[in-house]
């Protein structure tokens, strides 16, 4: 092999090399599923991959859903607090859920309701307690008209949440 | 038709502002990107014509220079 | 050899007055398309159950998202061609392409906040989706600025390709951001075709109103791509006709 | 006539630019006193309070070595450019993205190195999470090579540009954001005592496809410039 | 656009002038020729093969020297010139004395930011005497050189032509050569 030709190898290989090696880290990062948030389950029990516990004055990021009826407005302030149970599917709610309370002081959005998925950025005090600094609500990728829902009255409010919305959310 | 009215159309179920927002700045934008590639092409094509008519004056100005005898040079030197 | 037989249509002259004829026909349609699609979406498509008639914003905001990565990735594969076999009109496509693509990705993000106003309870939120939006936004004034920069239009459009080579390395994070991190952006709605949720009533003005803006994005990067052409052809002879001619049709 | 080989020709340069460093050693010492007083301008301007400074401790330090990089970009090319070496270089019988990738590591060597070494400092100042110290030093190690590699391709596109100052940075910092982006994250997540090796990996990929790929489009943008 | 049309074929022994009054587009030829600048249109040959395809094997055998010497101020002399001439795989060993070819003999430890325009320009030149490549190409080299400078060059090109080699260089000055052994290209300022 002329000495041309096995340079080019060589810069060949390492470009190839190279490559593989970035192909290998963007898969093994994919698989790692990186998020910040917490399951209000994991809240008590730790993150569920890694064992993980969050403690007092942390500051976290945690997402559920609203439960219904738990939700207290403060008369005199913005002031608000609620529970959040972890998301499931399909939807429903039970005594037996773990749920964390989140207060807040602030303009709740428009999309924020009993039984809707949120995500709160906050601090956690006192084991199951997030002051919450910023409240936002998650949205799903269905749109349909009104009519159409009032057409399938008995469905429960959120029956529309996909499959993968609840995947992609956690 | 969703709306019974116009008003009810200017208000967007209460998010007329957001809507209108949307719609008037795109509008906006997109016009404003039609003008500016339209003068633009003129504009290059007005840079050629100027570029033109000054290279025929260097040529002409040339020829001028050419068609003197040569003598006259050497006496302004 | 792919280049060569794609040599005839590689002439500056042809591809001038072939783009010169189609410009008129895409701005039609491009009318046609527009006033139907956006009159459907802003009176007859239903309102959202949830979102109710800010939903609207879908019709702008979802086109010019598409089309804001769309033509970042045409303009990547004209600046690839254009490096690869140096074909300058490519160049020339790509140095079209960046202004048109900048607004869009400005609409894109203008409507967005408009939306996640009322919808999130933010103007603003710093999740993937909208970053690298932004980030696109960036890149696209970086390269009309490198392409600004250089008096020389044929070295301009040559660093602006590699400029827009590099930056393309953005896209694959744009697309898969939604994925890697946990956002408040929804899945995308329209990337299921065959089964897109949301009702027809609701899909189809979307499809007219992108078409539309398709029609328009085209003819406007005709005109782009003959101001271009002209621009770095002046010293050719069809073109110093071309301007002479059209100064006598002026003057009379 | 010998053929120099790659690494020889790698070597070479790799001596000749911390050679040139060491004797203006104002060029090392300057972006680094920029990155110290930039940090500390921070806490002046927010306030001393510490769990604030701890919070936004991973940002600032980032962006300052953003910053203090970008300040420091300009050696890279552009001298070599005024006196006619770089033309020197590109008319050299070596292949050009071994010169480009040699004055990237030199490069690395004399900015991103030192802010490597005084980062812990800094981040004691701005009391950041005692979990994030690992994290932020992986980070930097990942991250400052992909700065000079992806900032080299800025300088290579700008160098033959009069006025090549303001448009570089309009045309680097938005290639940083990702590695910005990963790099705080993982700090950030480290301080929520979480596993960060997800941003960890997305940082390498994007060391390792910098390194494959930025010096060849140095080298074509150098050929532009210099055209 | 500069020029048009130009086709010129040079051959070894050939030492060519090219001629032409400021802004005629001496240098953009020249750059072109050395694979500098890429030409609006058309190609350069060197021994068949086009210089883009084969950059390496034609610089192998390109000494070019530009307007800017690329002498780094804050290298010495000797470090200068050592480092040209290892980057383009000669040996530096006998460097020291190749500078007093050049009549830097005693400089050898300065830094070059201490040296004068002239002395920068002598140190790029002296890689024309260790230089094994086959082509010159030269752009004003006689700018800040003494008259015993522009002889003992001259006497230079004489031989490395002699040897083989070819010279393109411009120049103001009439180069003290036979006139058949200079073949002259003249370009023209262009008027549209």
């Amino acid at each position: 092999m002329n000495p041309r030709r096995k340079k080019r190898l060589t810069i060949v290989t390492s470009m190839i090399i190279g490559l593989g090696v970035v192909a290998g880290l963007v898969l093994y990062a994919l698989s790692q599923n990186i998020d910040l948030f917490y399951k209000p389950s994991e809240i008590y029990n730790g993150k569920q991959d890694t064992g993980l516990k969050a403690i007092n004055g942390q500051r976290l990021r945690i997402g559920g859903l609203v439960v219904p009826g738990s939700v207290n407005r403060n008369s005199e302030s913005l002031k608000v607090s609620f529970k959040l149970a972890d998301m499931r599917m399909p939807i429903s709610f039970s005594e037996t859920d773990a749920t964390v309370t989140v207060s807040y002081d602030g303009i709740l959005p428009d999309l924020f309701r009993e039984g809707q998925g949120i995500v709160a950025n906050g601090i956690l005090v006192n084991g199951n307690i997030i002051e919450a600094s910023e409240v936002l609500a998650k949205h799903d990728e269905n749109y349909m008209p009104r009519e159409l829902l009032d057409d399938a009255v008995e469905k429960p409010a959120n029956s529309s949440y996909s499959k993968n919305l609840l995947e992609t959310t956690y | 038709m969703q709306f019974d009215s116009f008003s009810a159309f200017i208000a967007m179920g209460g998010y007329g502002f957001y809507v209108w927002l949307s719609y008037g700045v795109s509008l906006m934008a997109l016009a404003l990107l039609v003008f500016s590639s339209l003068t633009n092409h003129k504009k290059i094509k007005q840079q050629i014509a100027q570029r033109q008519k000054r290279e025929t004056k260097l040529r002409q100005a040339a020829e001028l220079q050419n068609a003197q005898p040569r003598a006259d040079i050497s006496h302004k030197t | 050899m792919m280049w060569k037989w794609l040599h005839p249509y590689a002439n500056p002259e042809i591809s001038y007055h072939f783009a010169g004829k189609i410009l008129p026909w895409c701005a039609r349609l491009a009318f046609v398309f527009l006033a139907i699609g956006l009159t459907w979406a802003l009176l007859f498509a239903p309102a959202d159950y949830q979102q109710g008639d800010t939903f609207r914003i879908f019709y702008l905001h979802v086109p010019a998202a598409m089309l804001s990565m769309g033509i970042y990735l045409g303009m990547a594969i004209a600046a690839l061609s254009s490096l690869v076999w140096q074909l300058r009109l490519a160049d020339a496509t790509a140095a079209a392409m960046a202004p048109i693509g900048a607004t869009f990705t400005f609409i894109a993000l203008i409507t967005g906040a408009a939306w996640g106003k009322p919808m999130w309870g933010t103007w603003w939120i710093w999740d993937a989706r909208l970053t690298s939006e932004l980030i696109l936004l960036f890149l696209y004034l970086g390269v009309i600025a490198l392409h600004n920069a250089f008096e020389d239009k044929n070295l301009a459009g040559k660093a602006a390709g590699i400029l827009a080579l590099v930056g393309v390395i953005n896209l694959p994070i744009i697309k898969y951001s939604v994925e890697w991190w946990n956002t408040l952006h929804q899945g995308a709605t329209v990337s299921k075709l065959g089964q897109p949720s949301m009702t027809a009533d609701m899909f189809w003005p979307f499809v007219v109103c992108f078409i539309g803006f398709a029609f328009f994005v085209t003819a406007l990067i005709c005109l782009r791509f003959r101001s271009e052409i002209l621009n770095r052809n002046s010293m050719r002879p069809w073109v110093r006709e071309l301007v002479a001619t059209e100064e006598k049709v002026h003057a009379v | 006539m010998t053929q120099l080989s790659y690494r020889a020709a790698f070597g070479l340069i790799v001596k000749r630019d911390l050679m040139i460093a060491f004797r203006h050693r104002d060029d090392i010492i300057n972006p680094l006193l920029f990155f110290v007083i930039v940090v500390t301008l921070f806490p002046l301007g927010i306030g001393p309070e510490s769990t604030t400074l701890a919070r936004i401790a991973p940002g600032i330090i980032w962006v300052a070595a953003l910053l203090a990089t970008l300040l420091s970009l300009d050696r890279l090319f552009k001298s070599d450019h005024a006196d006619g070496s770089l033309e020197q270089m590109l008319l050299s019988p070596q292949p050009i993205f071994i010169l480009v990738l040699a004055k990237i590591v030199a490069h690395w060597l004399l900015t991103g190195l030192p802010l490597i070494l005084i980062a812990p400092l800094l981040a004691v100042l701005l009391h950041l999470n005692e979990h994030s110290y690992g994290a932020l030093m992986l980070t930097l190690l990942l991250g400052t090579p992909v700065l000079s590699l992806l900032g080299a391709i800025g300088v290579a596109l700008t160098v033959g540009i009069k006025k090549g100052g303001v448009l570089l940075s309009l045309l680097v910092l938005p290639l940083y954001i990702p590695v910005l982006i990963f790099a705080t994250s993982a700090i950030d997540t480290a301080a929520m005592n979480l596993p960060y090796n997800g941003q960890l990996a997305i940082i390498a990929a994007i060391f390792f496809a910098s390194l494959t790929l930025a010096p060849f489009a140095v080298s074509a943008a150098l050929k532009v410039s210099t055209n | 656009m500069l020029f048009e049309a130009l086709n010129i074929e040079i051959f070894a022994g050939d030492i060519v002038q090219v001629e032409g009054p400021n802004g005629a587009g001496k240098t953009s030829l020249l750059r072109i020729l050395s694979g500098l600048s890429q030409p609006y249109d058309g190609k350069v040959y060197f021994q068949d093969n086009s210089i883009n395809q084969h950059r390496e094997a034609f610089h192998q055998d390109l000494l070019y020297l530009g307007h800017l010497p690329g002498v780094k101020d804050e290298m010495t002399a000797q470090e200068n010139l050592e480092f040209n001439l290892a980057l383009h795989g000669l040996n530096s060993d006998t460097a020291e004395q190749t500078l007093a070819e050049v009549n830097l003999l005693g400089f050898e430890d300065a830094l070059a930011a201490h040296l004068s325009a002239g002395q920068h320009r002598r140190i790029s030149l002296a890689r024309l005497w260790q230089s094994q490549a086959k082509v010159w190409i030269l752009d004003e080299p006689f700018t800040a050189i003494d008259k015993l400078g522009v002889e003992k060059l001259t006497q230079l090109f004489l031989q490395h032509t002699d040897n083989g080699g070819c010279v393109i260089l411009t120049t103001h000055q009439d180069l003290s050569l036979p006139a058949e052994r200079v073949k002259k290209i003249t370009l023209a300022y262009r008027f549209y």
